[in-house]
């Protein structure tokens, strides 16, 4: 009961929130100039063509009627069709969503995996040289800026090194190793930031878990240093890090959306800044509504998952 | 303070490079060794030499002098879109916090949906909604920024209005424009400045971004991620002209957040 | 004494916190911090309130002062209803009652030289000019003892019982009658809470302050009231003069809270521990609220509330066997 | 067919600067697989319904028409085996060659012609998707299964140009989803944003010299010139279009190819609002404007000066001998003078984002129009505003775009004409209308040229805008290709390649 | 007696501003087997530090010297493993908060179990037995189902009994007990400190009884020690202390405790405050600048600590009759 309501609460103001969502961005592109068949077509367009074109797609029909129609459509699970591409927009992103689902797992895996075990070592280990040289190297790591590091990473590890392609995704139906090799370096690119961002608050709030009367009891139980650190603050601190990983999921997609175009990965991202630059209204609002679904129920898991781990939530 | 100040690495750092930031703000503000925009199409590409500090890029112009007014964009880019957040964020999060119910509810609904979709994305349609420019990049800037303030500033006043010296000051009649202004708001001030700092410096590299998609700041009006972006095409050529604007950019990004992660160690403030 | 009119008087005072519930995030649930508070303030007096924490004293404190608003009730002052004065009547009355919160550092804002905090009052209430304002607050620092030149330091440079000091000065600054004291010396250590109740004696006698005197410290309260209220579980349970009630309680709650009293002098009174926790404000005991915990209970306690009765003049109990429980 | 004549000294040919073509004997690669650079992403795949320069150079491979054109822009036969124009000019009869079959293995004949014409100029009752044929074409006939005759309702000389329009399968709708044509090269798949496949045809048999021996090609779709750059440098691709400053970067792993690719690079003067409405201030423009500088700082000199709105590489039609502008500050300043504007103006330079040389291009300009006291603005925006507000709305000062090439005059020349629904230059003058109309009724090539040299001197007497130049293709090839040949129009012949032994 | 705990000597420095400063110094007292000795003294005067310093878990940023002997052996120079040995097993820790003292994210039953697992060999069923046991013997009913309860589900006196059994479950030979009361009720307070007297008389657990508050410490201990700026000012049977309070600090201390007797009067009030630490002067007095008795000679040299009358006092003036009186 108590959870089936918690539940419903927690849905109720996902769905306003992806509400406004689809609204605004229908407001937007509204306001945006611009005609898809004339940008479709381009220059060198008939006019005869533009018109049977415009006519196809639909886009003589007053803008609410539109609206409605798309709205209409979701309630029947469908997207609707993308103007530019003349596929549904589910097809679309049936096809892309692999290679951002893909990428944005293995940056968080790698972000997760990576600044669990360093900010256990930068806590344990506060105010030495090595840690703070690490420190001071994670906060390089967030300070330049994206495509940038990208371009560097594909510089040295696939021009110089030739160790990984510099791009292009390889389905993981074709091959699993060729899949996770043209994913590391963008999801290294997009990682860095985020595992500095993340070290930096699991950091902080593991010394301050230290610094808690609890760690002083456990010590005088007669437990060592580590084992506090292991048995009783690591769950502690990491249970405030469970929310910012709706916060990272939003940073990992955002990164995706630049690092997909510097190293030419069909993803989300990338049909995103096309579907917006083609004023392909279905497409960008599908996927926009995809992306904020996937925040929105990363959100709700993390809220879902902090009420698991932690019994204050669980048990009040 | 002034003395946990300067046995706080992170703050010492920040403030160093800010300061080396702030003497080349000030710096072209005075003069520039070259007009910025003046080309020189004979001397492209010139490495850098006592003549040209930096060397001059694919239209002979001096990258120095680009840098040095280059720093003026990115501090009014900076600065525009962390006073718009700020302004904004602020207010929102101010009503939210204080009036609480269903206020609050409406517009941590909003935040959320802002929140629910990367920033750049936002920026992108912003910018072309309004055109592109320094102005509306930073306008643009400024509206993602909004729900960062909004929701700390929120947090604030959650937090400070259930305090005593709030209580105090309610039962000796203060308004509650007065309660905000003379009791919340210095109280909340260094939140709010750690986090405007670090805004800045996510402002910053969201311009550099929206350069890299074609947007931004117009041309030629120096801007390091223009100059970055622009760079990238002679990567291969001439290394140096896209290193020195992802330097620049680094280091003074890099300052904003240490300095700000100094602020907020010393001011012992949590935000994210 | 009943010939004197009361400065203030509380008649049903209710106030609810509505709360979420924890079981269905949709429904509130009331907490009743203060359930129907009926009681007199005689000016000049110190009229005690104890109880264990939770009880809702604060809370009562601060409807009084004008931090929140009553949910249901009347609060009489100088004779006049609250809900009867006119804005300006009323902007006068609540600036005579005054309060001084619990913890001295709490409730001074960090970020304000305590020569602003003291003047603000001023400030906000009055019109006067800056020297004006230095020169009152400068007397003001004087009569509650301390330095001229603490006006121009912040609050985190003064030790504990100087803040309350500050505290107090704040809240005489305009001119209040009664100031209701939440806790004031509970964060303090001994030395300096004798410090601070001399201080409140003091300001007492000459500036004719009565004082509703929050506490759980029951030798503090003993000390300093008059008066005396016992609150459990946001009701009044037992009123009346001090001495009546040290030396004759009738509601075993109060028997109780007396008799663990901890002291430095020896008493020969029998311990009665209570057992367990106060219950949750949430859901609160049937009938008498006490039953839980009473040694006395019995079925009629657990069906019906009891009424308040009177004992002897002045000394009302809200017990069932009020009359029976003497000595 | 049309004849080029020798090829005028300042058309650059096409050059590969590496390894000689002629090393001709190449190894057949069924199995290779070759990765181009697509810089756009197709809009139709159905050449009828697409206009999209770089989608025809993809499906040209698939598709075929009745005629097609060589690297010079000369018209050789392809579906058609001859054809003969009727002396009135209003009738063109087409031998069709024996043996041609489509993809799906139906042989290629004249009612696929006859269905394939009739539906574009909307001959059948339905919505013509071609205007020009739906004005000209009266009526298609098919004697036999190879012959097809075109009737037309006027001279038109450029009708030729509508001859290499690909022919479709009759009664096959899926043209769009699963091409199915003639070609070299057969449709494998598309996948949206990503890429285009394409295989071998090895039945094919149209035009001896594009028997195809790449087995397998793969037009990937990269939009950022940087993923390029990368992915050539790592090996992931095989061929794209790279910018000049890469070019020479590449090293040694790859050959470049370059060339004009009749395109014209134009700072288009809006002539209807102040103050280019002033002929002499289009003048001062032109005069202020250096393109030899242009070329050299945005193109690293990759690039042919023109001084007319038609490519050098139209030999036929260029006017070499027109009477320029030679950049001349003075001159520049004395005419605004004399315009009245002195003291210089504002002028907004409008430039489409994604196009890095045009907006390196308008920089350029900026700087040196500020030597005669014009303030350049330089604005850019997205794309889709650009065909928006200046392309179709003409709602702009002045912008810098490129034109590409058509393999007739017209194409280019008609932008000026007062009825042209795109003519966003908002240039109207009479006799400019009927030099082009004469022009293009003109069958007779020399009297056509000349004519159309005239229109040319035309546009520039009245600076209509500034012809900046025609930028070179540049392709970087993988140096175990060989074999990439460049047309006057955007064509990846894949036929050409062939993998070095 | 049995001696179970020797201080001697005993000083810690506290580093504040980059310079250590000496928060306790030359503390040193016996604790004898099964007894109750009580630590009071105003806030900041180092009762806390003290206590850590023989559980060994000061700070990081404070230092002990001197000598803590536990059963002869000097608890200070033992390593941090040997510590963990000793730590909860021999001398164990009960603290003021109860409310943040226990791992929210934990049962509490299994933070006993824990504590118990740590210095016995034995399963885990083993050691929630013995949890569930001394969970009873601290007075919590329902034991068993407490056991996977959270912190938060319980309330404060609660919880101060669990850690009460976390400290008792290995049986300890000293409990030292920092300020266990001052966070709780009255009502609440009185149970706790009845359970103590009840465990130090049922299992003679020997305790160290930290307060600031004389009239809790009455309740509880045979034996005083009052603390004044890190010193030892005073030491005494406590009945004996608090009738005749041989130190000017105690004896003004209880008189400005308000009570029936005094109601009405004011309050005698020791003027100023506890000198901070960097303004504490070695060389004088500490009391000297806020004692009323203060005369010259406490003005000249710092006093030891002396015995007089079975008992010990740090005041140049005691047992003279001048002082008797204040
Ligand atoms: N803002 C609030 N919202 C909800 N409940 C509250 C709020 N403030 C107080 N309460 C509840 O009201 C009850 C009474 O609180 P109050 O602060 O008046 O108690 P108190 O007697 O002053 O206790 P203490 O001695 O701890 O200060 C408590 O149960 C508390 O949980
Ligand atoms: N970690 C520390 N760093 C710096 N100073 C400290 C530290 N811990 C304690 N101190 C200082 O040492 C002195 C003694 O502290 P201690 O905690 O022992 O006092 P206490 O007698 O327990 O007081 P309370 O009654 O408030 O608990 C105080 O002045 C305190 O400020
Ligand atoms: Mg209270
Ligand atoms: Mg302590
Ligand atoms: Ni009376």
């Amino acid at each position: 009961m108590r959870t089936a309501a918690y539940l419903i609460k927690k849905l109720l103001s996902a769905s306003v929130t992806l509400a406004i969502i689809s609204l605004l961005i229908f407001g937007v592109f509204q306001l945006l100039p611009g005609n898809p068949a004339t940008i479709i077509l381009g220059v060198d367009a008939d006019p005869l063509q533009v018109q049977a074109l415009s006519e196809e797609l639909g886009l003589d029909a007053p803008p609410l009627q539109r609206y409605a129609r798309w709205v209409a459509g979701l309630f029947s699970g469908d997207l609707g069709r993308s103007v530019r591409y003349q596929v549904p927009v589910i097809e679309l992103i049936r096809q892309s969503l692999p290679v951002t689902a893909s990428l944005a797992a293995l940056s968080l895996l790698v972000t997760v995996a990576l600044s669990v075990p360093v900010s256990i070592y930068l806590a344990k280990n506060n105010n030495k040289k090595l840690p703070t040289f690490i420190s001071a190297l994670m906060q390089v790591g967030i300070a330049v800026p994206s495509f940038w590091l990208a371009i560097l990473l594909v510089m040295v590890f696939a021009v110089v090194l030739r160790w990984l392609p510099s791009g292009d995704f390889v389905p993981f139906s074709q091959s699993v190793s060729g899949a996770l090799r043209s994913l590391i370096l963008p999801a290294a690119a997009i990682s860095i930031g985020t595992t500095a961002v993340v070290i930096r608050y699991l950091k902080n709030t593991m010394l301050d878990q230290l610094s808690m009367d609890y760690v002083r009891t456990a010590r005088s139980k007669g437990l060592g240093k580590n084992k506090v650190l292991y048995r009783h603050v690591l769950k502690n601190a990491l249970l405030p890090a469970i929310t910012m990983l709706g916060m990272i999921a939003v940073d990992v997609l955002g990164g995706s959306i630049i690092v997909e175009n510097v190293f030419n990965l069909p993803g989300i991202g990338r049909l995103i800044i096309s579907g917006v630059g083609n004023r392909d209204f279905p497409l960008v609002q599908g996927l926009v509504f995809y992306l904020a679904l996937t925040v929105v129920v990363v959100n709700f898991v993390v809220d879902l998952l902090y009420a698991a781990v932690d019994p204050r939530i669980r048990l009040k | 303070m002034i003395k946990k100040a300067g046995r706080n690495t992170n703050f010492k750092v920040g403030a160093i490079l800010l300061c080396l930031f702030l003497i080349l703000l000030i710096l072209s503000l005075i003069c520039t060794p070259y007009d910025p925009n003046k080309m020189n199409t004979q001397a492209k590409f010139q490495p850098p030499s006592f003549q040209h500090l930096l060397g001059t890029d694919n239209f002979g112009r001096d990258i120095f002098s680009r840098v040095m007014k280059g720093a003026q964009t990115v501090c009014f880019v900076g600065f525009t879109s962390v006073a718009i957040g700020l302004a904004a964020g602020f207010i929102l999060g101010a009503v939210s916090g204080y009036l609480g119910g269903p206020a609050d509810e409406v517009i941590m609904r909003l935040m959320d949906a802002q929140m629910a979709f990367p920033g750049i994305i936002l920026a992108l349609v912003l910018i072309t909604l309004i055109g592109p420019g320094s102005v509306s990049t930073a306008l643009a800037l400024g509206v993602t920024a909004v729900p960062r303030f909004c929701r700390i500033t929120r947090a604030c006043f959650m937090q400070i209005k259930e305090l005593d010296y709030i209580k105090a000051a309610k039962s000796r009649g203060a308004s509650v424009p007065r309660l905000i202004a003379c009791h919340i708001l210095p109280n909340m001030l260094s939140p709010l400045i750690v986090t405007a700092t670090l805004a800045f410096s996510t402002a910053i590299l969201a311009e550099a971004g929206l350069s890299y998609l074609g947007l931004g700041i117009q041309p030629p009006q120096p801007s390091w991620g223009k100059m970055l972006f622009e760079a990238q095409a002679y990567l291969l050529t001439n290394p140096w002209y896209a290193f020195i604007p992802g330097c620049m950019i680094t280091l003074t990004v890099l300052g904003f957040n240490l300095l700000g992660d100094g602020l907020r160690d010393l001011t012992d403030t949590k935000t994210l | 004494m009943s010939a004197v009119e009361p400065l203030l008087e509380l008649r049903d005072l209710s106030r609810y916190y509505r709360v979420k519930s924890k079981k269905n995030p949709f429904l509130k649930q009331q907490i009743k911090a203060v359930d129907r508070l009926s009681l007199s303030i005689y000016p000049g007096e110190t009229f005690g309130l104890v109880g264990e924490s939770g009880c809702g004293k604060s809370t009562a404190g601060h409807v009084l002062a004008g931090i929140l608003p009553p949910t249901a009730g009347e609060i009489r002052y100088g004779g006049k209803s609250f809900s009867a004065m006119s804005g300006r009547e009323k902007a006068a009355a609540r600036r005579e009652i005054q309060i001084v919160l619990q913890d001295p550092s709490a409730s001074l804002n960090p970020k304000r030289k305590i020569g602003w905090i003291v003047g603000e009052p001023l400030l906000i209430n009055a019109d006067y000019s800056k020297q004006a304002r230095q020169r009152l607050v400068a007397e003001m620092l004087e009569t509650v003892g301390l330095d001229e030149s603490c006006a121009s330091r912040y609050p985190h440079e003064l030790s504990g019982g100087q803040r309350q000091r500050v505290n107090i000065a704040a809240a005489l600054m305009l001119a209040s009658k009664l100031l209701v004291a939440d806790e004031v010396v509970s964060a303090l250590d001994v030395s300096v809470q004798s410090q601070i109740l001399n201080l409140l004696k003091k300001l007492q006698r000459t500036r004719q302050l009565t004082y509703l005197f929050i506490s759980h410290d029951l030798n503090v309260v003993q000390y300093m009231s008059d008066r005396l209220g016992v609150m459990y579980l946001g009701r009044l349970v037992e009123y009346g003069a001090v001495d009546d009630i040290y030396g004759d309680a009738r509601h075993p709650y109060t028997k109780a809270l007396l008799s663990t009293m901890p002291s430095v002098a020896d008493r020969g009174v029998e311990r009665i521990i209570l057992e367990g926790e106060v219950p949750s404000l949430l859901a609160p005991p049937s009938g008498c609220a006490f039953h839980t915990r009473c040694r006395q209970a019995r079925d009629l306690c657990r069906q019906t509330p009891p009424e308040m009765r009177e004992i002897c003049r002045g000394h009302y109990a809200c017990c069932h066997f009020a009359l029976e429980n003497k000595g | 067919a049309t004849q080029k004549e020798a090829a005028p000294e300042n058309s650059v040919p096409p050059v590969t600067e590496s390894a000689s073509p002629s090393a001709a004997q190449s190894t057949p690669a069924s199995d290779v697989t070759v990765r181009v650079a697509l810089g756009s992403e197709p809009d139709n795949l159905d050449p009828m319904l697409s206009a999209a320069t770089d989608t025809a150079a993809v499906m040209m491979n698939v598709y075929e028409g009745l005629m097609g054109f060589d690297q010079k822009g000369d018209f050789i036969p392809a579906i058609a085996q001859s054809y003969t124009a009727a002396p009135d000019g209003l009738s063109y009869t087409f031998t069709l060659k024996k043996g041609v079959k489509f993809h799906d293995g139906k042989d290629c004949t004249a009612k696929d012609v006859k269905y394939t014409y009739e539906k574009l100029a909307g001959l059948t009752g339905e919505k013509p998707l071609n205007s020009t044929l739906s004005q000209e074409l009266v009526k298609v006939e098919t004697p036999d299964d190879y012959t097809v005759v075109l009737t037309l309702k006027q001279r038109d000389a450029g009708f030729m140009s509508k001859t290499i329009l690909s022919i479709e399968e009759e009664g096959y709708a899926d043209n769009s989803t699963k091409p199915i044509g003639t070609g070299p090269y057969k449709f494998v798949e598309y996948i949206q944003g990503q890429k285009i496949v394409l295989e071998k045809n090895e039945n094919y048999s149209t035009i001896a010299e594009r028997k195809p021996t790449i087995g397998k090609v793969e037009f990937v779709i990269m939009t950022d010139e940087n993923a390029k750059l990368m992915a050539l440098k790592s090996g992931n691709l095989d061929i794209a279009g790279v910018s000049a400053p890469n070019a020479a970067a590449l090293g040694d792993d790859f050959s470049i190819v370059q060339g004009p690719q009749n395109m014209v690079q134009v700072l288009a003067l809006n002539n209807a609002v102040k103050p280019l409405d002033n002929l002499k201030v289009r003048q001062a423009i032109n005069y202020a404007v250096n393109k030899d500088e242009i070329i050299g700082a945005v193109v690293d000199g990759k690039g042919t000066k023109v001084e007319s709105f038609l490519s050098p590489s139209m030999a036929t039609y260029y006017n070499d001998n027109i009477a320029a502008y030679k950049t001349d500050i003075e001159k520049a300043k004395s005419l605004l003078k004399e315009a009245g504007y002195e003291k210089g103006f504002d002028l907004t330079i409008t430039v489409p984002s994604n196009y890095q040389t045009h907006i390196d291009t308008a920089q350029v300009i900026k700087d040196q129009l500020a030597q005669v006291g014009i303030n350049v603005n330089i604005q850019l925006i997205e794309w889709a505003q650009w065909l928006d507000g200046v392309y179709t709305k003409r709602d702009y000062q002045s912008t810098i775009i490129g034109h590409s090439g058509k393999l007739d005059p017209q194409d280019f020349l008609n932008r000026f004409t007062s009825t042209y629904d795109k003519n966003y230059f908002n240039f109207t003058n009479p006799d400019y209308d009927k030099l082009v109309t004469e022009a293009a009724a003109t069958t007779d090539i020399s009297q056509r040229a000349a004519l159309y040299k005239q229109c040319q001197q035309f546009l520039v007497d009245q600076a209509a805008s500034v012809f900046i130049q025609d930028p070179h293709i540049i392709f970087a090839v993988s140096k175990k290709l060989d074999g990439l040949q460049i047309y006057p129009v955007t064509f990846f012949n894949m036929s050409d390649i062939h993998v070095k032994s | 007696m049995e001696q179970l705990l020797d201080i001697q000597g005993l000083s810690v420095e506290v580093l504040n501003g980059g310079r250590y400063y000496k928060a306790v110094e030359q503390v040193g007292f016996q604790i004898g087997k099964g007894e109750t000795v009580g630590l009071v003294g105003e806030s900041g005067c180092g009762k806390s530090l003290t206590a850590l310093s023989i559980m060994g878990l000061l700070p990081e940023t404070a230092r002990a010297g001197g000598r803590v002997l536990f059963r002869g052996r000097d608890l200070l120079s033992l390593t941090e493993e040997e510590k963990c040995v000793f730590r909860g097993r021999d001398i164990s820790i009960v603290f003021q908060e109860p409310m943040t003292a226990l791992n929210p994210l934990v049962p509490v039953g299994r933070q006993i179990a824990e504590a118990f697992l740590l210095h016995h060999t034995g399963s885990r069923a083993e050691a929630r037995e013995a949890a569930i046991g001394m969970m009873r013997q601290v007075g919590l009913s329902r034991a068993p189902s407490l056991y996977w309860e959270y912190p938060h589900q319980l309330s404060g006196g609660m919880k101060q009994r669990v850690v009460i059994c976390m400290a008792l479950i290995n049986r300890p030979a000293l409990l030292i007990a920092d300020e266990p009361t001052t966070a709780l009720d009255v009502t609440i307070q009185f149970q706790i400190l009845e359970l103590i007297r009840q465990l130090n008389r049922t299992l003679s657990a020997t305790v160290l009884f930290i307060s600031h508050d004389l009239g809790v410490v009455k309740e509880v201990c045979s034996r005083l020690l009052v603390m004044y700026a890190g010193l030892i000012v005073e030491e005494g049977g406590t009945e004996d202390v608090l009738r005749h309070p041989m130190h000017p600090y105690t004896r003004q201390l209880l008189a400005s405790i308000p009570t029936a007797q005094n109601r009405g009067r004011d309050l005698y009030s020791i003027p100023g405050a506890v000198a901070p630490l960097d303004k504490r002067k070695p060389d004088v007095c500490p009391f000297s600048d806020r004692c009323a008795q203060a005369s010259a000679v406490c003005f000249s040299a710092a006093p030891a600590l002396r015995g007089l009358n079975g008992r010990r006092v740090r005041c140049f003036l005691a047992g003279g009759e001048a002082i008797e009186r204040c």
